[in-house]
């Protein structure tokens, strides 16, 4: 009954209106305790929804394979129930746009304290706990701020607030979709670090989705890189933008561009994003890949090992450091 | 918030002189005249040019307008040349009637429609929604006279469990309701479907359901409330539509209400009561809409009525 | 012909009421988005509008290309002084251009490619090319690094960078002198961000544009700008050339704001 | 099952339309000794599959002749009502300024009043003709076509391609026609089906207070109104016209709901 | 008795209130104001108030307030005797000065009513005598005098109030009056006649024929009438129901505008009237409440002769009509005012049309038709013309007359022989003058004259002593709810 997550060729089909589409395709990666994992990718490759599978709010219709490993169970094969149960308390989730993810017409402590209240605990402890929950996620003088409607505090609370909720259930591993991009920089790097502190502190499991590297490089203990449903990359992170063993990967690090210095730009990658709706044969990448041949084109890679720790899903990861 | 209230009731009065304006026309430009129908067709024109002097119609329409606008600032309507009566007297006696007939259909429309609007919408497509769906076009779709006099042929007259026409017990006032309320209950239905459906979109249902909690427990408690909020808005302004109905329905079961008084006032020609009768109603839809929208603010704390921040 | 092709003086704009839900009433309120901003941009100047949200970059971008009607100050191009959008003479009217933020919504989904710049070209009759208009789009689309056959394609069919080269592609189609690019490349994907960065700097250098680019994203900025002018609560804090502002801030604001992005070869 | 809304009201497009080259009806002559006769019965024009009326004449024929007076009504009172309500709404919603503050109050007013008083006081007072129902029942119909375009219109006024063309210096007719206009259609539409099921029972509320259509035409609200007081003995007069009325309406509501759910998500208020 | 019962419950059985199930609204109680001729207004009248002499269902005259009454010798003038004792509701005597005073108030009040009396002036000679002075010779007064009502001398010219709980000398008095809506009436203790017997009486507007019949079925009311012949059978079959008929004063009358050029010609309207073949219409549509009609007036009414049936040939017609010279290519206007006679005039028109005559079916709002009814804005006019007077002066003799100008028919001869007939203080010479100016009419064709109508009541069978009246407004004073 380890406290460790682990991913098992997950799939996911979403019906699309030509027929199902696999939009997350045999992804497998764990979330050791303790341990932040960013989960990164460029848009519709399939991190939210394996986020979404992960505590089981996939869409109507959606079909699952493979299996999620937590606790002893598989959670794509327990019954409603234990998944409820999972879901708050073992699990919890921030979203994305903090605004949107808390019901305008409830107040804060009502969300925040919901679960608690669901739990059986009396109002007073209830209040209490939500002060103390608040405090915690970093809200001055949470006890004046019970009241107000989520409207009524600034993006940066409204983060704070989610987070809050997330912890009410006091959960063994967090899963933070976007937790910061619809904050702006100073704000974001002030959540950033509180997620950090708690995650540290309270010894958290944490799965970071988001497509920006630089947050992804500041939080996470580990990174798997996704493109168009599938895995392409995974280790630790400083090995991974560092020294990265897949093409999209080191595309993608080269894209981002510096702060205090002026970098060149010289060569973007090319073409668009592969979506999982029209997901080329072979390797996924290789329309954009400057490594790609013949064998790209044809044979999907596997996910395979090129240092301890560090997984790739590329035929010739290994030119790809002399090709720098 | 006064302020804001004092505001809107401002307004209302701009509305509610439109309307009363609009009327003074509209019954002014219809043909045939109030003398003409009160003496019947056995008057001679002498009789007829007397009774129009005397009624003081044969003044220029203008003059006519501006004494009414001068006698409405003093909450005066005049009297009705047909009852004999203060038209708003006459009027207000039979307010309480339509009254208990259009709030006893708006609550029924309100529970019965939130209700299965609310079972359709929380899963959209699914059984319960095509039926509910379906059942409420086909509600709205039987013209209003031909449901009452049927549901007075099943229920009255060969099931005999309720009273055909009439006015006066809580059983006599079943038929006339729900003939009434039956379209209104398919619209509120409708409407929450479409509502609970975008609402059961929203990212908040997706956060309440990662809380662990069950489907009921996200419908009431984090859905409902949200859903509500066009619910509420557009009973506010049905109140309108729902006069419509009253008309007619008024006519079929003998109910003595507004809406009977006010054919009756068309057909008669009867300007004074017309003008009260709008006026009235006008002021009712306002002051309807002026609650929707305080129970707007209540439901939804985002809004608030006095919107400087 | 002056120095500067943008000038703009003293920019204030206020705004009577908050944008709002549509149930809102009015409010007479008085909002001060953009409060005696200063700017100027050279020709062949490319200059980085950097701030947080909110702090009224985008007022100012919308008052130079006259979406908004400024309370006071003057917005002028090559000593013209310029009205309200509708008011301004053709030459001007075309002479400044936009590309905005998200992607999709700036093109009229249920238009093709080809009747999107068809417009702009049927709009300004002068920028349109003498001769052959299909070669002349194909070429034009083959500029912002499109393939002919999007040509034919409805917007709505587009990907966000292809969207955002339409969107370039439209501004181009008239001539601009100057390209207002408020937060064009925010919501693109990293590699296509850097895609139509790179974009930008080509046609700046061939088309002999100049540009006003407005981001949050310092790194961005950076990489195209060669001044950049800082904002905070619709006032500009500080101006200067790019790596100086970047790399060493002089006012407090800026330095907070630069502290506060995170690079990613750097652990904080 | 997406289609079946089509194909009825295909049936019915075909039934208006070719009906009338197959059975003959003409509502003037009568045929006193056939009155009331039940649906099946042979009368002395042939067999009235579906009944005779209080005067003698075919039900069946009045059916088919009525869908189309009914679809007719229906189809010019919407168009009216949408030309009308879409010009404004799109107007005031663009222009903003004084236009959408004299029309937002006109609404409340018009909302504010009740609309049948209009219908009958304008239907009762002139003489009848199609006409003037239509006229009657688009004189409310088409607020809310104003409401819903001038919504639609105070969104899109704010859409990105909307400043560009701006900035871009297109005129403002050519804004309105090519990237406001196209927009609204969906919910208009949508709109459209919905209006449709009401007027066309409006029109059959009209014949019932006695203000609708001349006696000689034929819709379905007047013969379901004429077969009102013999709905316990005659019940075919108005039962079968009603449940022709209910199935189109019906259909058209689905049809409604379809295209609701295509177009005007979030429009339609 | 009940005493308590609400007015709205239906009565049951055994309680002594009936409810009666109006057609027509009563807006009004006042039967000398505009709407005194309105059917709502006389019939709440008649329970209310008393009046010098009624009719009787066949028409004749008896004595109400008035027990003698005899003209002078060229019947200009009337001289009335009053009945001893007769006390208003409230208890004060109704004196001579009453009468006069009520008659006044009708003059002034300038409605329908008073234009019977033009210029007539009445005096009390004594509490118990009044005298009425005609300006001219005029033998139907006593007839007209069926639609004069006396009330108390005090009430003023207008007086709303008064007429809200009006009090008076008829049978009953009123509970509660909500206008055009309800009329609750309780029996008159201080009737001359005795006090009814029944212990309220609610007449209540229901302007829907099938709740009305409804509730005549499921005891809700007790009383009904102006049913119509197709819903007849049903209430016949009902075994708790009571069904008559009584023929009326009424008659179906369509003139023809006489003004219109394409109808100057009595010959163009003979055939016309010709065209329609009216006994199958009235046989298939009124089979048990209507009769084909031999005459302008009903049989019922004084001055009432037959004439010769006009017997429907088409042929003939269209012959006639050809030879006339007759544009069967213009249409020609027939207007009515209320759905119940819908289908008559289709039936009416679609036999026109069968011999190629177009007749456009206008069926307009009762403001509009009477409006353009007076305007003679029409060409054919339908009317179901009653006459609660019982006398052919109130029909004949007011609106055929070339200056009543009703429809565009002016014949000397024929003003001579009415005028005659009006004033003659000789019953027999009258009756023999409208027969004579009745056989113009009728011959003229000024109009057609298809229907003779009767009335169909039906009441609960625990109602008793219950008579149909002729004119549509029975009288309740004599009915007695059994078992109470
Ligand atoms: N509700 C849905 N129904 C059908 N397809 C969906 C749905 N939600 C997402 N998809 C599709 O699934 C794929 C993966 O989407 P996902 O949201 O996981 O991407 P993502 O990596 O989170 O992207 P982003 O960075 O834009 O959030 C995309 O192609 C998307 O179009
Ligand atoms: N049309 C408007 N009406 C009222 N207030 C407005 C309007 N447009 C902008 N504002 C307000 O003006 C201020 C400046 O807005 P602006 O959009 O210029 O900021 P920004 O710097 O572009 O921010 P962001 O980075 O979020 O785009 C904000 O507080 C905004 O709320
Ligand atoms: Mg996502
Ligand atoms: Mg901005």
């Amino acid at each position: 009954m380890s406290d460790m997550l682990e991913l098992v060729g997950l799939v996911v089909d979403l019906p699309g209106p030509g027929g199902a589409v696999r939009v997350v395709d045999g992804v497998s990666f764990d979330i050791p305790p303790a341990t932040t994992v960013g989960l990164i990718g460029e848009s519709g490759s399939g991190k939210t929804m394996t986020a979404n599978a992960i505590i089981g709010l996939l869409p109507d219709g959606a079909t699952t394979g493979g299996a999620l490993c937590w606790r002893g169970d598989d959670l794509l094969r327990v019954d409603r129930r234990r998944r409820r149960r999972v879901r708050g308390r073992e699990i919890a989730m921030i979203f994305q746009d903090p605004l949107a993810a808390l019901n305008p017409t409830q107040t804060i402590a009502r969300q925040v304290g919901e679960i608690l209240r669901r739990d059986g605990l009396d109002r007073d402890e209830v209040r209490r706990r939500v002060v103390d929950l608040l405090d915690r996620a970093g809200i001055p003088e949470p006890a004046r701020r019970l009241n107000n409607y989520p409207h009524e505090f600034s993006g940066g609370m409204r983060q704070r607030a989610m987070i809050a909720l997330a912890l009410a259930g006091n959960p063994a591993l967090l899963l933070a979709d976007e937790p910061t991009t619809a904050l702006d920089v100073t704000v974001q790097a002030r959540i950033l670090r509180l997620l950090r502190t708690i995650q540290e502190s309270e010894g958290l499991a944490m799965l970071l989705v988001s497509h920006d590297l630089r947050v992804v490089a500041h939080v996470a203990h580990q990174v798997v890189v996704m493109y168009a449903g599938r895995v392409a990359e995974r280790g630790p992170t400083a090995t991974v933008l560092r020294r990265p063993a897949h093409p999209y990967t080191r595309a993608l690090v080269d894209s981002v561009p510096a702060i205090r210095t002026r970098t060149a730009l010289a060569h973007p990658l090319p073409g668009t994003p592969a979506t999982p709706a029209n997901r080329p044969a072979g390797c996924a990448f290789h329309p954009r890949c400057p490594l790609a041949r013949e064998r790209c084109r044809t044979e999907q890679p596997a996910v395979r090992s090129v240092a301890p720790d560090h997984w790739t899903a590329c035929h010739f990861a290994e030119e790809i450091a002399d090709r720098v | 918030m006064i302020r804001v209230i004092v505001k809107r009731l401002l307004v209302g009065v701009l509305v509610m002189w439109g309307a009363a304006s609009l009327i003074f026309l509209i019954v002014r430009v219809a043909p045939g005249d109030p003398a003409t129908i009160l003496l019947g067709p056995d008057a001679d024109p002498a009789q007829i040019a007397e009774l129009t002097t005397r009624l003081g119609l044969d003044q220029p329409k203008l003059t006519q307008y501006v004494h009414f606008l001068a006698d409405v600032a003093r909450f005066d309507f005049g009297e009705s040349y047909r009852l004999g009566r203060p038209a708003m007297s006459e009027v207000l006696t039979r307010l309480p009637a339509t009254a208990e007939l259009m709030l006893t259909s708006t609550a029924i429309a309100v529970v019965f429609g939130v209700t299965l609007g609310l079972l359709a919408g929380a899963r959209p497509g699914r059984m319960v929604d095509r039926v509910v769906s379906a059942s409420t076009i086909a509600l709205q779709s039987f013209p209003t006279f031909w449901v009452g006099i049927m549901l007075i042929l099943v229920f009255a007259l060969w099931l005999g469990v309720l009273p055909s026409a009439d006015a006066g017990t809580p059983a006599h006032l079943v038929l006339p309701a729900v003939t009434l309320a039956l379209p209104f209950t398919a619209t509120v239905a409708r409407l929450t479907r479409t509502s609970v459906a975008e609402t059961m979109r929203e990212p908040y249902i997706q956060t309440a359901r990662s809380k662990g909690l069950t489907e009921p427990q996200v419908l009431l408690g984090h859905a409902l409330r949200n859903s509500l909020i066009p619910v509420v808005t557009i009973v506010g302004l049905h109140m309108g539509g729902l006069m419509g109905g009253a008309v007619i329905v008024e006519n079929v079961f003998a109910w003595p209400g507004l809406g009977s008084l006010i054919v009756d006032a068309v057909a008669g020609r009867d300007y004074e009561v017309v003008q009260a009768a709008t006026f009235l109603i006008a002021g009712i839809v306002m002051l309807f809409n002026l609650v929707a929208d305080l129970l707007y603010s209540r439901l939804d704390p985002r809004i608030k009525l006095d919107t400087v921040s | 012909m002056s120095e500067t092709l943008l000038k703009v003086r003293d920019l204030r704009v206020s705004f009577g009421r908050r944008p709002g839900p549509p149930w809102r009433r009015a409010t007479t309120r008085e909002f001060v988005a953009v409060d005696g901003v200063s700017l100027d941009v050279g020709p062949d100047e490319t200059v980085g509008l950097v701030g947080e949200s909110g702090s009224g970059k985008t007022t100012v971008a919308r008052a130079v290309v006259g979406l908004v009607r400024p309370d006071s100050g003057t917005v002028t191009v090559d000593g013209h002084r310029l009205g309200p959008v509708g008011q301004r003479p053709a030459a001007l009217q075309r002479a400044v251009q936009m590309v905005f933020q998200d992607p999709r919504s700036s093109l009229n989904p249920r238009m093709t490619v080809a009747a999107i710049v068809g417009e702009a070209w049927r709009t300004h009759p002068v920028s349109a090319p003498a001769g052959d208009r299909t070669a002349a789009l194909h070429r034009l689309l083959d500029d912002v690094g499109l393939d002919a056959s999007v040509a034919r394609q409805h917007a709505g069919e587009l990907s966000g960078g292809q969207c955002q080269r339409v969107s370039i592609a439209r501004a181009l189609a008239v001539k601009p002198r100057l390209l207002v690019c408020d937060e064009a490349v925010s919501a693109l994907d990293v590699s296509v961000q850097a895609q139509i960065l790179r974009l930008l700097v080509d046609l700046r250098a061939s088309h002999r544009l100049s540009m006003l680019f407005i981001s949050h994203d310092l790194g961005v900025v950076h990489q195209i700008a060669d001044r950049i002018a800082v904002m905070r609560s619709g006032v500009l804090v500080e101006q200067g050339p790019a790596g100086e502002v970047l790399v060493a801030p002089r006012h407090e604001y800026t330095q907070a704001l630069v502290g506060a992005a995170l690079e990613l070869n750097t652990e904080s | 099952m997406r289609r079946i809304p089509y194909l009825v009201l295909a049936l019915y497009a075909l039934v208006g339309g070719l009906g009338p080259l197959l059975i003959e009806y003409d509502p003037v002559p009568t045929s006193l000794p056939d009155r009331l006769r039940p649906p099946g019965s042979d009368v002395s024009y042939g067999t009235a599959w579906l009944g005779t009326d209080a005067l003698g004449r075919d039900v069946l024929a009045q059916v088919v002749y009525g869908a189309r007076t009914s679809v007719i009504i229906g189809i010019c009172t919407v168009a009216l009502a949408c030309l009308i309500g879409v010009a404004v709404g799109t107007a005031a919603g663009y222009f903003r300024g004084w236009l959408d503050t004299v029309l937002a109050r006109g609404i409340d007013i018009l909302l504010a009043f009740p609309a049948i008083l209009l219908t009958i006081v304008i239907a009762g007072a002139f003489e009848r003709s199609v006409l003037l129902v239509v006229t009657a029942l688009s004189a409310t119909a088409w607020i809310s076509f104003a409401r819903v375009t001038r919504g639609i219109a105070l969104s899109l006024r704010e859409r990105p391609w909307v400043d560009a063309a701006r900035v871009l210096g297109v005129p403002r007719p050519a804004i309105l026609v090519r990237h406001i206009l196209p927009f609204t259609i969906g919910p208009v539409v949508a709109l459209a089906t919905l209006e449709f099921a009401l007027v066309v029972l409006a029109e059959a509320g009209l014949s019932f207070l006695g203000i609708g259509l001349p006696n000689s035409a034929v819709s379905w609200g007047q013969t379901i109104a004429n077969g009102k007081q013999y709905l316990e003995t005659a019940w075919w007069i108005s039962a079968l016209p009603g449940i022709a009325l209910s199935v189109l309406i019906v259909n058209i509501g689905i049809l409604g709901d379809q295209l609701t759910a295509r177009y005007g998500r979030g429009h339609l208020r | 008795g009940c005493t308590d019962a609400s007015t709205g419950s239906g009565s049951g059985s055994g309680s002594g209130e009936i409810t009666v199930a109006g057609t027509y609204p009563i807006e009004s109680l006042d039967p000398h104001g505009p709407q005194g001729g309105g059917t709502g207004t006389q019939l709440a009248a008649r329970e209310l108030f008393s009046r010098l002499v009624r009719p009787k269902a066949d028409g004749t005259l008896e004595g109400d307030l008035a027990t003698a009454w005899k003209p002078d010798a060229t019947a200009t003038q009337w001289t009335f005797t009053l009945r001893e004792g007769v006390k208003f509701s409230d208890g004060k005597a109704v004196t001579g000065a009453d009468v006069a005073a009520s008659f006044k108030r009708l003059i002034d009040n300038k409605g329908t009513n008073a234009a019977n009396f033009p210029g007539y002036t009445m005096t009390a000679t004594s509490d118990s005598e009044v005298v009425l002075k005609a300006t001219k010779p005029d033998a139907a007064v006593p007839g007209k005098l069926a639609t004069f009502y006396v009330v108390p001398a005090s009430v003023a010219t207008t007086d709303a109030a008064f007429f809200q709980k009006p009090v008076g000398s008829g049978p009953f008095t009123v509970e509660k009056f909500t206008p055009s809506q309800t009329l609750t009436l309780v029996p008159n203790k201080n009737y001359y006649a005795g006090a009814p017997k029944v212990t309220r009486v609610t007449i209540r507007k229901m302007p829907e024929l099938a709740a009305r019949l409804t509730a005549l079925r499921t005891g809700e009311a007790d009383v009904v009438w102006g049913i119509p012949d197709d819903q007849l059978g049903q209430m016949q079959s009902d075994s708790k129901l009571t069904v008559e008929t009584v023929p009326s004063t009424a008659v179906f009358t369509m003139w023809f505008n006489s003004s219109t050029p394409a109808l100057r010609e009595a010959a163009v309207r003979r055939a016309l009237w010709q065209a329609v073949d009216f006994q199958t219409i009235v046989k298939q549509l009124y089979p048990q409440t209507g009769g084909l009609a031999d005459a302008p007036v009903s049989p019922i009414t004084l001055g009432y002769v037959a004439q010769q049936p006009v017997t429907y040939d088409p042929n003939a017609a269209k012959a006639a009509l050809t030879a006339a010279g007759f544009d069967f290519s213009k249409k020609l206007r027939l207007q009515f005012a209320n759905a119940e006679f819908r289908q008559f005039n289709q039936a009416v028109v679609s036999d026109l049309a069968k011999i190629g005559v177009q007749v456009d079916l206008l069926e307009k709002e009762q403001a509009v038709f009477t409006k353009d009814l007076l305007a003679l804005n029409w060409d054919i006019n339908f009317q179901q013309l009653s006459n609660p007077t019982f006398d052919a002066a109130n029909t004949l003799g007011r609106l055929y007359p070339c200056a009543a100008k009703r429809n565009g028919y002016c014949n000397p001869q024929l003003d001579q022989l009415l005028s005659a007939a009006g004033s003659s203080p000789d019953q027999a010479e009258r009756v023999k003058l409208y027969g004579q100016a009745s056989q113009i009419i009728w011959q003229d064709a000024v109009g057609m004259f298809p229907m003779a109508v009767k009335y169909a009541y039906a009441w609960n069978k625990r109602l008793e002593g219950f008579t149909p009246d002729p004119n549509g407004l029975p009288d309740f004073s004599t009915a007695q709810v059994r078992g109470s």
